[in-house]
């Protein structure tokens, strides 16, 4: 199956998205008003806009704790977004969920996910309901480095590759999980190796190359689509900054920071664009603009919106 | 009415439910050609097929999991594990997934799931295959926890389970699996959260559930010849609880026993005794309560050791005496 | 004495076991260089080094099965789960193999393992991190439950944890680590199992635990201001519960009200109901007992949503005034 | 690192023992007075027996609800195991355990265990444990083709990849997981494949010669003692009999339990020996009878005991 080239514009509006959004998250963390854990993946940018890039409307996604990225890339408002990390009554979740619960089922947004690995089984579920329900759609779990290390991850790429279930495992491999590197977590650093263990086919992606990514995974969910089962894709990547905000960072050198900053995949698609005459740096400036603008309201909009109810600590505990 | 075993019940709802519905599915280990390790889905596979009836490997965090994910999409598990102590590696999965994505998510979410689990002590499979855990998902908000005491109940209580768009845990005494009772005929169905008074009586409330009714039911007969009337309640569905059913029936009987044949210590009785406790029916209450309970060990191999385990008739006819007394 | 936060009891009482005895060793996630989530290992991976301080990948079944074993054999692991909504991940090991193999080998197996985790919403982390899920630990026999409520009791608490050779859940609540309190200067213990009277009191027994003791502590203050003299009772060690203390407190005051954060259905505050409701305490009781604790809902994200869902003082004030009506 | 020839007649008798234990627990079940669940192994003798004997005596081994082999191969008496299994206060367990958590610590027998795959983690515990206190023992951790698919598996395997643990994985291919033949439940059939994983080795043994068993378990064994690490060994078996007593057994053919029988480890391992002149078929009969001999006294003991005093429901549940 040959893929097209790249839908590079949308990718680059979506990576430059997420990485004003969290620009903005953390110049609202400055003045004190975000609460709770939020994790950025400022940085990552190039495997969430890729991933989804390659994707239908109709397809599903399961996300991590580390999910602003992978929700904004799969369509969600991040007006809404930013009124659910402010606990507003107008967020994603009537603020009950907050930035590790950002979920928009319509969209086809399975969920962000506090429990690591969590999302892993969800995602091969949903593949299976999807085939239950005699439908075409694919769905994508993005997970971590360190979510590898679960138990549901080995249960479910088993499982999922067993059934051929329509599912590409995105595993997000920032180096590190937590404080903990890559190399004092995994006894086998290259994380596509493992897929060897199912029978099924696992490769290695520079994640810091939007189109890359783009082409590796629309390979994937194609051959999913085809109903030939699940695929293992580890993209290399790395996140800019801590892991939760106040991180002392005591785990990794300045060096090593650098040099990935040097791999930015907003700068690298940029270039390419405007290298191969696909863009001009003032069209590109314009989506920069525009996306600031949006986020202004977005902030704006959850600022003045209203707490929940307090009625709303009792609801959507069941359904009737 | 026909006589079937509780087996048999749970059987029928499930054929009858994927009949109904076509997103109904089975998912769960050898529960396809050989129907489970007690049989109870016998003769589906071969009716509905490998899509409808999803045989697994060992891996009941996936197979949890991979429920909530399809029911999150719209399609309609019901998940087997094969005995209740296998939760324990599911509880991510059904504890801080299925239960609660959907208040996380702020109500978009619906988790249209049943998960079966065979249950109980009393064949000697010793402490890794004899635990009643029901207290554990009971306490978790989200989770809705069924337990049947008859094959009329199995039946009706788990198609209406399967009808909910909520995540059920249905749990089957194995002892009663070969138990027969009356069934009706044709369609019916019982709701989630109403209790039933399956002996009426006036001197001691017994609050029992799952194969406990049975043996309640049995020590009230035995009590009714030294002239004690003891009323038996089946909450049927151990969350929602009927509350008024149970307060009612203290305030009409000043006592109250509660059984089961979990461990007794943080079990289905405190949170009985507790509510009435705290309850209107308090003031009636003319005697501390009992908890009859399953021993605060682990179950043991012997079947001399496990028969001390468990309640028993004996035990019951003593609580009810001694609230009495 | 000394001002101590809790996290620095904790991690005093962990450097000097690791000093006393060169079996004891940490395991867990994150637990060295960067001194754990809550950093409460501070210092310790730099002063005892990477073997006595196992850095794990992030795997809780293999964690609490890998101290499991190792406590087997005659080592003496101190395993951390980063927040306790993670054991439902591991709860397979500790429930099924760590806390029945003793029981299951008819008495040869020794597993002297203490499993640290903090536990608690107020933190706007949310539906998955922050659970209260002490019940169903205490539901299960083999293992023992201590949740120290100040920063002297976290130490001794934790040294006798550490000398058992059982399974000891260790449950520190994440608001707590900050709060500061006299500690004694040297060596001490304080014996599991043992209940202490924080607050005495005449009109009621509110029996509170970890955080809420303070909280509790803070309500019997202005309560005393309107002339009500409540009783706090802090049982410390959740299982085994010094049930003598709860009752000869209830038989005192003959009301009895119970703070905790877990949801309330099926909590501690149940089995604390129904131990007095079957106690000879009973008798004493002149009036029904109340329940404070978290609403019966997943953990909500808003901080305005989470004070609602969390026991405070008005709540407390208010179930003993009702008591007390 | 060079291993001597297997112990033939230690590993013989070891096989003979488990087979005739086993029989005669089938004698007693025909009689009725065995109460549970009792899995055989028969057919799978020569795992047990080679592996053991490839231990040292300060070993250790934790092992499954299949695990009579286990138990005997690691030199637990048959009359302590027969009493337990007949819940007698003489037993193993003291009537407390019965066949799923036969144990015997002092021998290094850290347990049966009724959770499939429960005992791998706390095998890697155990190595963990030995490392802590300065030893140089080993373990090895017996489990099924079935186990090999749970979480714990995964996450066990990585973390004894990752610190080199003395333990050595044992699977007991025998082909399926109660009644799910390996093809449906593993995507990868060749589990040795999965060791790849972990950057760690894997063999497929045929695990019907003891001699091969020995062989490939001493070189692990050694290499785990070395501080080298962890090694996976896929021993390719058969189980004769149902999964448990009274299986319908609808899932395989009777040519397929045929072809295996015709591979049995025990008439192979004879043939072997008397073949190459190591011990006359007389010699050997005489260990067959001195093994009849001593089932019969330990099933005299074992009906002769008592039931265990009521008072002992409440002991051994916390140590003092
Ligand atoms: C089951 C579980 N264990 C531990 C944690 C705590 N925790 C949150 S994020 C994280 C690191 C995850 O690493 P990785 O999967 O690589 O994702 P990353 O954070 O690097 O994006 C940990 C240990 C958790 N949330 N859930
Ligand atoms: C966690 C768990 N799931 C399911 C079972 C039920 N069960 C007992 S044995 C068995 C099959 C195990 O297969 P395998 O690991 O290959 O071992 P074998 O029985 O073939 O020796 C199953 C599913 C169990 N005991 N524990
Ligand atoms: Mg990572
Ligand atoms: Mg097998």
């Amino acid at each position: 199956m040959k893929t097209a080239g790249a839908p590079d514009r949308r990718i680059y509006e979506t990576m430059v998205s997420i990485r004003s959004f969290e620009t903005k998250l953390q110049e609202l963390s400055r003045k004190g008003v975000l609460r709770g854990s939020v994790h950025f993946c400022i940085g990552q940018e190039a495997v969430a806009a890729g991933v989804c890039a390659a994707l239908s409307p109709g397809d599903y996604i399961t996300s991590t704790h580390r999910g602003h990225g992978h929700a904004i890339a799969k369509g969600a408002r991040m007006d809404l977004m930013i009124a659910e990390l402010l606990g507003k009554a107008t967020g994603y979740c009537k603020g009950k969920g907050g930035s590790m619960h950002i979920a928009d089922l319509d969209l086809g947004h399975l969920g962000a996910n506090g429990i690591v690995g969590g999302g892993i089984p969800i995602a091969a579920g949903a593949a299976l309901g999807i085939r239950q329900l005699g439908l075409q759609n694919v769905v994508a779990a993005f997970f971590g480095d360190g979510a590898a290390n679960q138990g549901v991850f080995h249960e479910t790429l088993n499982l999922a590759a067993l059934w051929k279930l329509p599912v590409v495992f995105v595993c997000e491999n920032n180096q590190f999980g937590m404080t903990t590197p890559l190399s004092e977590a995994s006894s086998q650093p290259d994380l596509a190796k493992r897929a060897i263990a199912y029978d099924m086919p696992g490769t290695r992606v520079d994640g810091m190359d939007a189109r890359e990514v783009f082409r590796v995974t629309s390979d994937a969910v194609g051959r999913a689509r085809a109903g030939k089962g699940p695929s293992l894709l580890v993209m290399d990547t790395y996140r800019f900054e801590g892991h939760y905000i106040g991180d002392p960072v005591v785990y990794r050198t300045r060096e090593e920071v650098e040099d990935w900053k040097a791999k930015d995949p907003i700068l690298r698609l940029r270039k390419q664009m405007v290298g191969e005459g696909l863009a001009t740096e003032a069209e590109l400036d314009g989506i920069h603009g525009e996306i600031a603008r949006k986020l202004d309201e977005g902030v704006a909009f959850a600022q003045s919106s209203p707490d929940p109810d307090p009625s709303e600590l009792f609801t959507d505990v069941y359904s009737e | 009415m026909k006589e079937l075993t509780l087996s048999q019940a749970v059987n029928e709802a499930l054929v009858e439910e994927m009949e109904r519905d076509p997103r109904v599915f089975l998912i769960g280990e050898d529960i396809g050609l050989h129907g489970g390790a007690f049989a109870v889905t016998k003769g589906i596979f071969q009716r509905f097929g490998p899509e409808r009836v999803r045989n697994t490997p060992i891996s009941e965090a996936a197979i949890a999991g991979a429920a909530v994910g399809a029911a999150l999409v719209g399609a309609r598990p019901v998940a087997e594990l094969m005995y209740t102590d296998f939760i324990t590696i599911a509880m991510d999965q059904v504890v801080n997934q299925g239960a609660k994505v959907k208040y996380m998510f702020g109500g978009k979410a619906r988790v249209p799931m049943v998960l079966r689990m065979p249950f109980g002590a009393g064949r000697a499979n010793a402490g890794q295959h004899s635990q009643s855990l029901e207290a554990w998902l009971c306490h978790v908000p989200g989770l809705k926890v069924v337990m049947p005491s008859t094959p009329a109940d199995a039946k009706g209580l788990l198609k209406s389970a399967i009808r909910e768009d909520n995540l059920i845990i249905f749990l089957e005494n194995k002892h009663l699996y070969s138990q027969k009772g009356p069934v009706p005929e044709g369609e019916y169905t019982i709701p989630l959260g109403a209790a039933e008074i399956k002996r009426a009586g006036g001197d001691v409330t017994v609050v029992a559930t799952g194969r406990q009714v049975t043996i309640a039911l049995g020590a009230a007969e035995k009590l009714s010849k030294e002239g004690i009337d003891a009323e038996v309640l089946d909450p049927r569905t151990l969350w929602p609880l009927d509350r008024e059913a149970i307060i009612a029936s203290v305030k009409k009987t000043g006592r109250l026993v509660t059984v089961h044949e979990a461990v007794k210590r943080f079990g289905f009785g405190a949170e009985v005794a507790a509510i009435v406790a705290e309850s209107e029916a308090f003031d009636y209450l003319d005697a501390p309560i009992r908890r009859v309970a399953g021993a605060e060990v682990p179950v043991p191999f012997s079947k001399f050791l496990e028969d001390l385990f468990l309640p028993d008739e004996q035990k019951i006819i003593a609580a009810c005496k001694a609230v009495l007394a």
